[in-house]
């Protein structure tokens, strides 16, 4: 599974994209495997209320489930226009 | 169909009207909105902005967005077009031009795309302040904009 | 002060908007409504418009209509330029350019001018249509569309 | 008094504009005077839910008083923009 960081995520965790070999079954679960790996991906996903997912380019949620997904993406409330 | 485009490049105003204008006389209205850089941010003097974005993802968004506002008004034309990469107070960042029969419409399709662009879109600002770069945070006032069109 | 201009010539929309634009970079929006001649009017073709007016009331009328506007907005700039004369369709009637700091400040200021510029500046339009020409009649949602304003 | 007509007034009228010697007291009572002048004056002024009056270049009523106005028009409902 393509695990892609944007903004500052991308800044913290220091990649802006990762292959991951993952059994998470939903989203939460695999933030949980991250944030658990080292202290940038900790400090990355520690506000939750602050990341945003996006599965195959779709905007999603923590409780969604990760089956047949290819492209999870995390990243800050967006601030384009 | 939308013209939806992400670019790095400039984009001219008067050339985009002028493309959805063409050849045609049914047009009543067009409505346009430019944003631009401001050399003010957060209280703060802002020298340079780059803006970082979700290739794809973008595009994605950007004629989903499209497309709700093409079922939701009349258009005859609508176009979006958002740079991405570094850009400097004064830069153009974002155009929207929607074309229709009657001016409320392209009012309100222009002000629509341009409140869900600002939530939806997977964009980010960074800027570059005297106390060095900082991320630019989501205002609340946007998601109350984008909220006004689902009570509507 | 805003520009207000009322004239036979065309005029260019990006060079009005690049005008506003220049030297600045302060501005965050700015939103601009186009008016067109239509081909159709009243579900009738329309083969040409003469735009009649009242020469030194449109100017102060629009001025005031301006002025209305600058005093409930932010604005930066503001420019009002509004046709008089032979015109056909496709051709531009109206350009009104708002800017400001702010999207909501820049899109509600463009409408406000229209709005208010539909029920109180002094131009009568007639349309040659294949059953000869017409006086437009003036549209209930026009009065209702300025009404708005008032209310808020 | 010079007074303007515009639009399909103008053209009923058969002048865009003429100088009127008037004792008229108000909008009202010159609208009368005119009206009584000729037919064409008359159909002009036979709908005055469809008259808009300006004095001195600033929408006005038919109540308002004469006094001091040196320009009256007289429109139909504008249809700009």
């Amino acid at each position: 599974m393509k695990v892609l960081y944007f903004a500052w995520m991308r800044e913290r965790i220091g990649l802006p994209s990762e292959n991951v070999e993952t059994s998470a079954g939903t989203v939460r679960a695999l933030v949980a495997e991250l944030a658990a790996r080292e202290e940038r991906y900790a400090a990355a996903f520690a506000d939750m209320r602050a990341v945003r997912v996006a599965l195959d380019q779709k905007m999603s949620d923590l409780d969604a489930p990760l089956d047949g997904v290819r492209e999870v993406a995390f990243f800050p409330p967006m601030t384009g226009g | 169909m939308a013209v939806i485009r992400v670019q790095a490049e400039d984009f001219d105003l008067g050339r985009e009207v002028d493309a959805v204008r063409a050849g045609r006389t049914d047009i009543g209205a067009v409505v346009t909105f430019t944003g631009l850089v401001r050399d003010m941010g957060g209280g703060q003097p802002v020298s340079a902005m780059e803006l970082e974005h979700y290739p794809g993802m973008t595009e994605a968004a950007l004629s989903q967005i499209a497309a709700e506002a093409e079922a939701r008004w009349p258009l005859q034309a609508l176009s979006v077009i958002h740079r991405y990469g570094a850009l400097n107070p004064g830069d153009q960042i974002v155009l929207v031009v929607a074309a229709s029969p009657h001016r409320a419409a392209a009012f309100d399709a222009a002000s629509f795309v341009m409140d869900y662009l600002k939530t939806r879109a997977p964009f980010w600002k960074k800027e570059t302040t005297p106390d060095g770069a900082r991320w630019v945070d989501a205002r609340e006032e946007d998601d109350a904009a984008e909220a006004r069109w689902r009570d509507a």
